[in-house]
């Protein structure tokens, strides 16, 4: 069985999040404006007045309310969405932790925005870094479509009951929550039945007013334990189910990802840029022009940053001569990228190999075709024994 | 040999279920939160999801690991996500087609203070919850620390009396009637002491919260945290009432109404003899308490007199 | 390292007094015990009214406590209009 | 793969004039990719959008610094030090002026399509939005996009008569756009 094509729409990223929210049938929505998410709350807002969003709109005081909102939903047995960005995040921190630990099985789009300290209303992905301990699936995207498609996805995995967990839908503010593409836009109804295969899964532990249960129970001692290592176990769970539900939504709609990571010219490639979001198409440009220049590169698109997909980047990596990471925000404390560090942890078994870190992007800076080359310039030399430096911030180096 | 009543009070008929706690739960001996909770577990029947959050309830309301303590469904939530919670819950319900009361139930501390932006947003919205907020004047489950309806010279922990301290120096803020400015369809205060006021109050609630946001207020001493005898805590609440430190009002779709009134007051010194939180006060600083309810409670009673529908109430 | 065997049913916190109803032994507590002059008692219900965990149990035409889980806390004592009810040391009271 | 960078000024339709060429462009089977580049959105701040198109999907997602095309919406921006950075050989500038110049203002520029969009939609609207007239003057001068499907792309903002004066605008831009080539 296929769905159907689907109208295709120029819409921007934000509208495709919008899109995808929408189609999903939401119970409750909550979400309060920032730049640059805002377009998705107004979208969204949109649907409902013209009677084609048929859930309940929360205009919330605050994106703290917004979190709670919609993981008590979904703890009620709905299906609940928002979005938000950068300091929107942070403002609602201890409700995206409580979420993660109740299991709330709530879609968020987080249109990434520089956080810390320093304010920009500028890209980057300083903000999903600060939750990437906070317990929740997180993925990243690269374009429009996928913005729309993961979003269903997203739900698919979120409320799957091996996972109940809450996912995060990561995509770069600017250069892709205002990016107007073509963006096929699935119908209603095949996106019911893409996840209909919910319905036939057991039903969740719910607040049912009828059950004396209680939701967020004091967790002491090993039984505490018990809950964090069920926890972790199903983000463990939680990568091959990405998988298998890229999979299905490829076999169904005719578009696949890749699921935790996407491999773009690797077979044979003796380097490899890692990176993620909307970096991924220009550098999938560069790495063609370099292959037609003899040069063997390959691209690893990075979906997934958690739980974080070790095993299949070890399984691809191991091999490879170098490695370069280009992170579009930093990890305080070690001075490099965050993706990178976590890739360094996978030292021991993908082999002493270069592994460089190409910090660039934040603050809305260009990661631009001459940004690439030149991180993909110094991979190649380091692989072939040249001294390197670990760590490379390349607009700065090209200033200085 | 006495005469026996024959019938028990009428108050014993609205109790339409079960005490829906076991029989020995966490609160300190002569608590009145205990009594607010198993009184409203009694009246609210079983259609009923409470939302809290970490404090003095919290040690009862929360299950511990598989365990509850009582047979209520439960969402517990952190203080900044109360009313909020309690609106992702009604929206929810709502949707489904399920008529449940969603009842906060906080300290002063999450409603007045780190809980305020939700519970003001929650009630300019006008979502179906029924909000109650018992009242102790401080952060008692964390040691009796100041909040901002902490009444001004009250000792705290945080406002200790020394050569330099004298108490809390400011006045509270008055929560309910800020409440009352959020144009919901029905705002009341409420003690124990008044027992069928209380629960006259909270059956209002559940009906009243079909049009949308409903505030109690309940005022609940402290009996560890203000140096009252255990004995004495519904006293406490009583001469609260005596002497117009703590009236009991509502306003009902705007229009405000003395639900109790009292014809002579007693002076606050009836009222702060009673424990210890305002041992310190000399004749001036007990002087300005009474002012403070002279001019509160009469700021109340001018409210009263306008007796015509406040047209902004949301329906 | 897997985990066999789960002490919860349950993937997150959820509590479930169906499973399980906690209750403490409240009644230990108590350093003084109501006690109920039956003939004094006038069975208005104030004392069952007022109290905090709700143990003033109904008897045929008195109240009696719930010793299980009295705490003591004496407010029955002080808002019996009777003065039917005396709170007396625990001590008094042989095991 | 055309490249196109759109200069105007908040307020002015910069980013809705990208966003219609690109709808106008999809309706003709191409690829597009179009987004702004801007931080707080200020009416009468200067705005850049850049638009992509190709017969093959896009991947880019840098902003233009080697467009083969400008769009000039702010007859004032012509004056930007910076409007001319990067542009191709055989480059095309689309300029909304009241002035016709002969002098070629930048080695790469090859053609210039030059109208009064403000004065035709004064005219057409009633209102300074040359967004729409500039588009027409577009398609009429680079050849990569057909007029009915600018009009087709106008459709999708407007209805009712204000789609009719637009797409009056469109043709009268389309028609009276007054080319300038140089060698």
């Amino acid at each position: 069985m296929k769905a159907k094509e689907g109208e295709l729409k120029v819409i921007t990223g934000n509208s495709a999040a919008a899109y995808g929210a929408m189609l999903c049938r939401p119970d409750v929505v909550a979400s309060y404006p920032i730049t640059p998410q805002t377009e998705v709350v107004e979208q969204l807002s949109r649907f409902h007045a013209d009677g084609i969003l048929d859930a309940e709109m929360v205009e919330v005081e605050g994106e703290n309310s917004a979190m709670n909102i919609v993981a008590a939903a979904t703890l009620a047995g709905g299906r609940a969405f928002t979005a938000t960005s950068s300091w929107g995040l942070v403002y609602m921190y201890d409700a995206v932790l409580q979420a993660a630990g109740f299991r709330a099985p709530v879609v968020m789009a987080n249109v990434n925005r520089e956080t810390p300290g320093i304010l920009a209303v500028s890209s980057g992905q300083q903000d999903m870094i600060s939750t990437r301990d906070a317990g929740w699936i997180q993925l990243i995207v690269e374009n429009s479509q996928e913005i729309l498609d993961t979003i269903i996805m997203a739900f698919r995995l979120a409320e799957d009951y091996d996972i109940q967990l809450p996912v995060m839908v990561n995509y770069d503010g600017f250069y892709l929550s205002y990016l107007a593409e073509g963006v096929r836009i699935p119908t209603r109804e095949d996106v019911d039945k893409y996840l209909a295969i919910l319905k036939t899964q057991p039903q969740r532990t719910i607040l049912n007013p009828q059950k004396p249960i209680g939701a967020g129970s004091h967790g002491i001692l090993t039984e505490f334990m018990e809950l964090r290592y069920k926890h972790c176990a199903a983000l463990e769970r939680a990568k091959k189910k990405l998988d298998e539900i890229d999979c299905e939504f490829g076999e169904f709609f005719g578009r696949s990802y890749g699921g935790q990571i996407e491999e773009y010219r690797t077979e044979d490639a003796d380097i490899i840029i890692l990176t993620s979001g909307s970096t991924v198409g220009t550098t999938r440009t560069v790495v063609d022009a370099k292959r037609t220049a003899g040069l063997k590169v390959g691209l690893i698109k990075l979906r997934m940053f958690r739980p974080f997909p070790r095993e299949k980047l070890i399984q691809t990596i191991t091999g490879k001569k170098a490695v370069g990471v280009i992170d579009r925000s930093v990890c305080f404390g070690w001075n490099c990228g965050p993706i990178y560090m976590e890739l360094r942890a996978l030292s021991p078994e993908i082999g002493r190999i270069p592994i460089m870190s190409f910090i660039d992007g934040l603050a809305n800076i260009d990661i631009t075709t001459p940004h690439i080359e030149r991180a993909i310039n110094d991979v190649h030399k380091a692989s072939k024994g040249e001294p390197y430096q670990e760590v490379t911030w390349i607009p700065l180096e090209e200033y200085l | 040999m006495v005469e026996k009543v024959k019938k028990l009070p009428k108050l014993f008929q609205y109790f339409k279920d079960e005490d829906q706690f076991a029989g020995g739960v966490a609160f300190c001996a002569g608590c009145p939160l205990e009594l607010t909770l198993r009184i409203m577990s009694k009246v609210l029947g079983r259609e009923t999801v409470i939302v809290g959050t970490p404090s003095c309830s919290a040690p009862v309301l929360y299950g511990q690991n598989i365990g509850s303590w009582h047979r209520l469904p439960y969402y517990s939530c952190l203080m900044t996500g109360v009313a909020s919670s309690a609106t992702g819950l009604t929206r929810y319900y709502r949707k489904a087609g399920r008529d449940v009361n969603v009842v906060c139930f906080t300290g002063d501390g999450c409603a007045a203070d780190i809980g305020f932006q939700t519970l003001s947003g929650a009630a300019e919205r006008n979502e179906n919850i029924i909000y109650v907020c018992y009242e102790n004047e401080g952060y008692m489950n964390t040691g009796i620390q100041r909040s901002s309806t902490t009444p001004r010279g009250a000792t705290t922990s945080t406002t200790p009396v020394g050569p330099a301290g004298r108490g809390k120096t400011t006045p509270p803020k008055n929560v309910p009637l800020i409440m009352a400015m959020h144009h919901i369809p029905y705002v009341a205060t409420a003690t124990l002491s008044n027992m069928d006021d209380f629960v006259r109050k909270l059956l209002k609630a559940v009906e009243k919260k079909q049009e949308g946001f409903v505030y109690l207020h309940v005022f609940t001493p402290c009996p560890v945290g203000w140096g009252i005898e255990s004995d004495m805590s519904i006293e406490v609440c009583r001469m609260a009432v005596k002497t117009n430190y703590f009236p009991l009002w509502e306003a009902e779709n705007g229009i405000f109404r003395l639900t109790h009134n009292e014809v002579n007051p007693e002076p606050i010194t009836k009222y702060t003899k009673l424990f210890r939180k305002y041992n310190h006060l000399n004749d001036t600083e007990l002087a300005v308490a009474q002012e403070d309810v002279n001019s509160n409670f009469a700021f109340l009673r001018h409210l009263t007199t306008f007796g015509t529908k406040d047209k902004n109430v949301k329906k | 390292m897997a985990v066999k065997k789960f002490s919860s049913k349950y993937e997150a916190a959820w509590s479930d007094a169906d499973a399980l109803l906690l209750c403490l032994d409240t009644g230990s507590w108590r350093t003084k015990r109501p006690v109920v002059n039956k003939e004094k008692c006038s069975y208005c219900g104030l004392c069952s009214i007022y109290c905090p965990p709700q143990c003033m149990v109904t008897k045929k035409d008195y109240f009696d406590p719930n010793l299980e889980f009295c705490k003591g806390c004496g407010i029955c004592a002080r808002e019996c209009p009777r003065s039917a009810i005396i709170m007396m040391p625990e001590g008094d009271f042989t095991p | 793969m055309k490249e196109i960078r759109f200069h105007g000024r908040g307020g002015q339709g910069a980013v809705l004039a990208a966003r219609m060429l690109a709808i106008a462009c999809v309706r003709e089977g191409k690829c597009v990719a179009s987004f702004p580049m801007y931080g707080f959105e200020r009416r009468g701040a200067p705005v850049v959008a850049f638009t992509r198109l190709d017969d093959k999907p896009i991947m880019e997602k840098t902003q233009i610094y080697n467009p083969d095309c400008l769009v000039v919406i702010d007859p004032d921006l012509i004056k930007l030090p910076t409007l001319f950075s990067g542009l191709k050989p055989d480059g095309i500038l689309i300029l909304n002026s009241p002035r016709v110049f002969e002098k070629q203002p930048n080695e790469n520029l090859k053609l210039a399509g030059i109208i009064n969009a403000t004065h035709i939609a004064v005219e057409e609207v009633g209102r300074d939005v040359p967004n729409t007239c500039l588009l027409g003057a577009f398609a009429a001068v680079t050849g990569w996009v057909g007029l009915q499907s600018v009009i087709s792309s106008v459709g999708e903002y407007f209805s009712g008569e204000v789609l009719r004066k637009n797409a009056r605008c469109v043709e009268r831009g389309y028609n009276e756009v007054k080319g300038i080539k140089w060698q």
